[in-house]
């Protein structure tokens, strides 16, 4: 009983004198942090994807709670992370709709012609760098894998030469939109459904020159969708481009493109 | 004046096949006036020249055409009298395209040349040369193409005291400089003499590799009266001798610090065609646009050293060396170890192009690269002293923060590296990936200042 | 619709187009005929007994080597010769009468293990013929230390004709008053007429190897002479057994000409070569020389040992750049 | 002589991690860069020699004069946890760097059977205090030194490209086995008193 007894004291004892210097340790010695960082970092997704434009999600949490930084720069969290930071940090909400990437380019390497052999380092920006690259177009998609290795989601892989997005991986954190020599990927709001895939603005008989499916200009489109009044598309030299504040609805037009560049859902297309 | 051997060498470089026999006996032949000229505004590296003429402008020979736009800039001149039939985006040899004036060159042209008065470099004041320099849109004729205006007026607080001559002409194949040397020795001194004048007085040193003995001699006796401080170093033939940072070293034991110019360390190094150019621009009033670009390679009939206007297709070129031999595979403008592949033979020529190339398959092929199996042969290859090795590896990682640490950006790429790897990895090119990204970060940080 | 193409295709590539003769393969063809003298010896001292050893670690890397690049769905590297010389290198570095299972096994260790579970030639942090012989030593010690008098043909006198050990192991058990100057021992001991390995008998035969690797520079001097310097060095200052005995028995010789040279596994730059090879050599004396060390011969045990350090050699022996 | 038998001993002959396989996990974890594993590294050495010295201190003038030597485990476990995380804080408040880099796993060594097992050797082996604590700082010295080691393996390992049933932890391990397959030539190269 003794031996028990003893036992439990000095234990007791000693776990005392350890819980004192462990307690003016942490008096005198401690840190403080603000304890909303660590609430603010539960509720950001954690992929630490550096779409917000810091380095991973702790630190974008101590910029926003430094107040530097303001909520809804995460894509990948979406409304329901902004708005629980918001809710944190008592500050009013904006909804953001979700983005995704799209590749603004159509041409595979059965409708693009390719200039030369590539033999080198497959990245898009060394390709871009050697002679030009060797894509034809000099506005298309290079297809050396350069977004697919940024992606942290693996939401892009390379298909015929192309690098196609899958919309339901996508999280819109835009990495890819900077790494690409050509930028020919940008964000575009999930919900629409018709794309223009083409990023070659020069006139028509030098695109048909090069590429099978690029856009020459015609101006098909927006005649087709209701008239230069109706908005649903933008003109960039012989470019057309999605109004994606005002995107086209009927999608019968896709089929009236004589060049095939404008796809419906094109990142469904390849089945993925 | 004497002539000495290199004494200060450096550690690593290579040896290639040289080839310089196919052209190096042969005199520069002016090429018959092209039919078209399209002379682009982005001559060398730094901002393009601000365009000056219009489609359907009639153009004499020596006419400015386009301006100086900004510091590091050369104006650009017609090489041929003609009308202007274009102003368009053209590829450049380097890959980048940019707007080139085309030109539809007159059969005989009924306007005389416009020609800048003659100067007489004795009596002209130092401000004067230097500004004649800059009108006649002088710029390097070795590499980049810096212009020499630039070059030639060194901050106030630098003071030149070597002026080096680059005749080493280390790339395979070109033999260019070579034969101006050979041929315009007598203009080179008077380049020389200018340049002495415009930089006040400096020593000055004519770097030329030892396998060049016909070049030697012609500059000995050229130069054989020449008073002050002048010597002709001969330059161990090794790979690569033309990089301005060792043909310091070699000339004047100096050794120019990283990321820093020759002029840190009171050199000034200029190519020897550059020179001759010079020499014409002050003499005779003649504006840079026509240079010698050897014409070689396993892919042409007749192998060649060829004084062209700039702005020359590179099949007017072909054409005149003989036509391109059947199963050409690779084209290349400027040497085999530096030079840019080029996608056509569409694409003209530019003040900097010292050569253009073609192989057949049966020296060029595709190849596939291995993992680096850590064999050090880059290691001693390089001669800037990095470690290729891991640079590439870590960028093949995708690791540029760890390849800038091991000093990438002190690379030169100058290709030894890749020359010399067993396992065929593209060692060169990714260097020059991290140089590409880290350039970019750095000015997108300054953007965002 | 492809529009129509225009003009020729040409190569696109990068800077420089010009490329030295040298491969992969031809670098470890150069290793191999390097090994021919020595293994020739081995056939000579060992009879068919060496060739099937070398046989079955070829065959047993170059199978597992194949299968294992196919099993990951990746190109077959055996072109590149590397899984022969791992083979022929482990097949060197067993005692003669090895059951040749037991080398098959260490061959599939070799490759499978030490090179294609890292990504293949290029990516092993270890030798992968070294650390399959350490794997073996431990796994079979027995077989692994037995020796016959199948060449140990005693011209020395005073050593003791029954025994079958080596001579290290003669010299771990401290042979008094033996005389280890005699010219004889030497002689034996360069040309061949001692008990071992298959490749550590003849010092000569691994030397002329080693000179055609330095004339061909497929190998740098450093490591070889900072190893073999300081196996030197540490017997003459330890004062046992003659400086030239330590050099010429056991393995010193193979192992600093032809394992401690492995590119993958030794530093990249001069500096670091040498404070490999001189590490090497330490640890080699070390084991061989402590009185109560396990294990007779250190050289296998050193080379593993600073191919582990060698990641950290690599990184305080980086190049000052030019003009720096 | 002896101290040096004792040193050697420890950091070559018997290290911790690769011939008693103790303080595996931040063996592991830790050692992905070279610049964690030195703090990791210096960390350790710190730990082990405070803490073996605080439990030889516990155990003779404590423990042993009670008659408790049978709780001696439990109040090691209660001594160490509560220094390391003394030291966690200190760490915090004077290197936050290090303490960023080091993160989870300083609290890891709080449970860590290195720290704990050189204490129980120490014990067991009856020592005196001065070479225990020797032995301890010894024995941590040779934990850095194969974290160190191994880290720059890895950090090698991380540009390499593995089979994907490979990658990671697995081919940690292999490296591991690898390594201390390397350190078994030490095997007997001194006479260890412990």
């Amino acid at each position: 009983m003794t031996a028990i007894l003893t036992a439990t004291l000095v234990i007791a004892a000693v776990g005392a004198l350890a819980a004192l210097a462990l307690a003016v340790a942490d008096r005198y010695l401690a840190v403080r942090e603000d304890p909303r960082i660590g609430l603010v970092t539960a509720a950001l997704p954690g992929a630490n994807c550096g779409g917000c434009g810091f380095a991973g999600c702790g630190d974008y949490a101590r910029a926003l709670v430094a107040g530097t930084a303001a909520p809804g720069a995460c894509a990948p969290g979406g409304d329901a992370a902004n708005s629980e930071i918001a809710k944190i940090l008592g500050v009013a909400a904006e909804a953001t709709e979700r983005r995704v990437a799209l590749v603004k380019c159509c041409g595979t390497r059965s409708e693009a012609i390719r200039v030369g052999d590539y033999n080198g380092i497959c990245d898009c920006a060394a390709a871009a760098a050697t002679a030009g690259g060797d894509k034809g177009c000099r506005y298309g998609c290079l297809g050396y894998g350069a977004c697919a290795n940024v992606c942290p989601k693996h939401a892009i892989r390379i298909e015929d030469g192309l690098a196609i997005v899958d919309k339901r991986l996508c999280v819109g954190c835009g990495k890819c939109v900077s790494v690409c020599p050509r930028r020919l990927i940008e964000l575009v709001p999930a919900s629409a459904t018709i794309h223009v895939l083409c990023n070659n603005p020069v006139r028509g008989p030098e695109v048909t020159k090069v590429c099978g499916v690029g856009c020459i200009g015609c101006r098909l489109c927006e005649k087709n969708s209701g008239g230069k009044e109706a908005g649903h598309f933008t003109f960039n030299g012989f470019l057309a481009h999605v109004n994606y504040e005002n995107p086209p609805a009927d999608a019968t037009l896709v089929a009236k493109c004589p060049r095939k560049c404008i796809k419906e859902d094109p990142h469904f297309e390849a089945g993925v | 004046m004497k002539t000495v051997k290199a004494q200060f060498g450096f550690r690593g470089g290579i040896h290639p096949q040289y080839h310089k026999d196919l052209t190096a006996d042969l005199p520069i032949e002016r090429l018959p006036l092209p039919r078209t000229l399209a002379v682009s505004m982005s001559q060398h590296l730094g901002a393009p020249a601000k365009c000056l003429v219009k489609k359907g402008d009639a153009v004499a020979k020596g006419q400015l055409i386009g301006e100086r736009n900004g510091f590091i800039s050369a104006p650009v001149h017609a090489p041929a009298a003609g009308t202007v039939t274009a102003v368009e985006p053209r590829q450049g040899p380097t890959g980048g395209w940019a707007d080139a004036v085309v030109i539809e060159t007159a059969e005989d042209p009924s306007g005389a040349p416009v020609l800048m008065p003659p100067l007489d470099w004795k009596t002209a004041s130092r401000e004067e040369l230097l500004a004649r320099v800059n009108d006649a849109g002088i710029c390097g004729m070795g590499g980049a193409g810096f212009p020499s205006a630039v070059k030639l007026a060194p901050p106030p607080d630098k003071h030149c005291e070597y002026l080096i001559l680059n005749g080493a002409e280390c790339e395979p194949y070109l033999t260019g400089d070579c034969r101006t040397m050979i041929e315009r020795a007598d203009r080179i001194r008077l380049g020389v003499e200018i340049m002495r004048k415009i930089l006040a007085g400096p020593a000055v040193r004519i770097a030329v590799e030892a396998n060049k003995l016909a070049s030697i001699a012609a500059l000995e006796k050229a130069f054989a009266d020449i008073e002050g401080n002048v010597e002709i170093v001969v330059l161990p033939t090794l790979y690569p001798q033309g990089s301005e940072k060792h043909q310091i070293y070699a000339c004047t034991k100096r050794l120019v610090p990283p990321g820093a110019l020759p002029i840190s360390v009171g050199c000034v190094v200029e190519n020897v065609g550059t020179v001759a150019a010079l020499a014409d621009a002050v003499e005779n009033g003649v504006p840079l646009t026509e240079r010698v670009t050897t014409v070689s390679g396993d892919g042409v009939a007749r192998p060649c050293n060829v004084l062209a206007p700039v702005g020359t297709s590179y099949a007017d070129l072909v054409a005149f060396a003989g036509g391109e031999k059947d199963g050409v595979r690779k084209v290349i403008s400027g040497g085999p170890m530096m030079g840019f592949n080029v996608p056509s033979l569409q694409i003209a020529t530019t003040k900097t192009t010292s050569g253009l190339l073609l192989f057949t398959a049966a020296s060029v092929f595709q190849y596939s690269s291995s993992p680096c199996i850590n064999c050090g042969s880059c290691v001693r290859a390089c001669p800037m002293q990095l470690n290729p090795a891991y640079i590439s590896r870590a960028v093949e990682a995708n690791d540029i923060a760890m390849a800038e640490g091991f000093g990438v950006m002190n690379c030169l790429e100058c290709g030894a590296c890749s020359f010399s790897c067993p396992a065929y990895r593209d060692v060169t090119q990714f260097c020059r990936r991290a140089k590409a990204s880290i350039r970019a970060k750095a000015a997108a940080k300054a953007a965002k200042k | 619709m492809l529009p129509k193409q225009t003009g020729e295709r040409y190569l696109l590539s990068s800077s420089p187009h010009a490329h030295a003769r040298r491969t992969v393969s031809s670098l470890m063809l150069d290793v191999l005929v390097a090994l021919l003298p020595a293994f020739c010896c081995a056939v000579y001292f060992f009879g068919r007994r060496a060739l099937f050893l070398a046989g079955t670690c070829i065959a047993a890397c170059l199978v597992t080597e194949a299968l294992c690049r196919l099993a990951m769905k990746r190109e077959n590297t055996i072109g590149d010769l590397s899984a022969v010389l791992t083979g022929l290198l482990l097949a060197l570095n067993l005692p003669p009468d090895l059951p040749l299972w037991m080398a098959a096994v260490g061959g599939v260790f070799a490759i499978g293990i030490c090179k294609q579970a890292f990504g293949g030639l290029g990516y092993n942090p270890f030798n992968p013929a070294l650390a399959a012989r350490a794997f073996m030593l431990i796994s079979f010690t027995g077989p692994m230390t037995t020796w016959t008098a199948s060449a140990w043909q005693i011209s020395a006198g005073g050593m003791d004709a029954a025994t079958t050990a080596t001579p290290l192991a003669f010299i771990k058990k401290g042979a008094e008053g033996f005389d280890w100057s005699q010219a004889a021992l030497l002689k034996d001991l360069f040309f061949g007429n001692v008990n071992g390995c298959l490749g550590e008998t003849s010092a000569l035969a691994l030397l002329i190897g080693a000179c055609y690797l330095l004339c061909r520079r497929t190998i740098t001097w450093h490591i070889p002479f900072a190893f073999i310097g300081t196996v030197f060095l540490f017997a003459m200052v330890e004062g046992g057994v003659p400086p030239l005995v330590h050099v010429l028995s056991g393995g010193v010789v193979l192992g600093a000409c032809f394992m401690a040279t492995d590119y993958v596994t030794s530093p990249i730059t001069a500096k670091g070569k040498l404070i490999f090879g001189c590490g090497c050599g330490l640890v080699t004396m070390l084991i061989r020389t402590a009185p109560t060390g396990a294990y007779p011969e250190g050289v296998s045990f050193s080379i593993l040992i600073m191919n582990a350090i060698t990641p950290l050699i690599n990184r305080y022996t980086q190049p000052k750049v030019f003009g720096k | 002589m002896r101290y040096f038998v004792i040193i050697v001993g420890a950091v070559l002959v018997n290290n911790f991690v690769l011939n008693r396989f103790l303080g595996c996990c931040p063996f592991l974890g830790v050692s992905k860069k070279t610049e964690t594993a030195l703090g990791m590294s210096g960390a350790v050495v710190f730990v082990m020699t405070v803490a073996s010295a605080v439990t030889w201190c516990l155990d003779h003038f404590l423990l042993a004069p009670l008659g408790l030597g049978y709780i001696h485990t439990l109040a090691f476990i209660l001594v160490i946890a509560a220094l390391v995380q003394f030291i966690d804080i200190a760490m915090k408040r004077f290197m936050p760097p290090l303490h960023a880099a080091l993160g989870i796993f300083l609290p890891l060594i709080t449970t860590n059977c290195a720290v704990l097992g050189v204490a129980e050797l120490n014990c067991k082996n009856g020592t005196p205090f001065l070479e225990s604590v020797l032995f301890s700082f010894a024995a941590a010295l040779g934990f850095g030194f194969a974290l160190v080691l191994f880290s720059g393996i890895r950090e090698k390992l991380a540009l390499a490209d593995p089979p994907r049933c490979f990658r990671g932890v697995a081919l940690a391990l292999v490296t591991a086995g690898l390594l201390s397959l390397a350190f078994m030539g030490f095997n007997g190269l001194v006479k260890t008193p412990y």
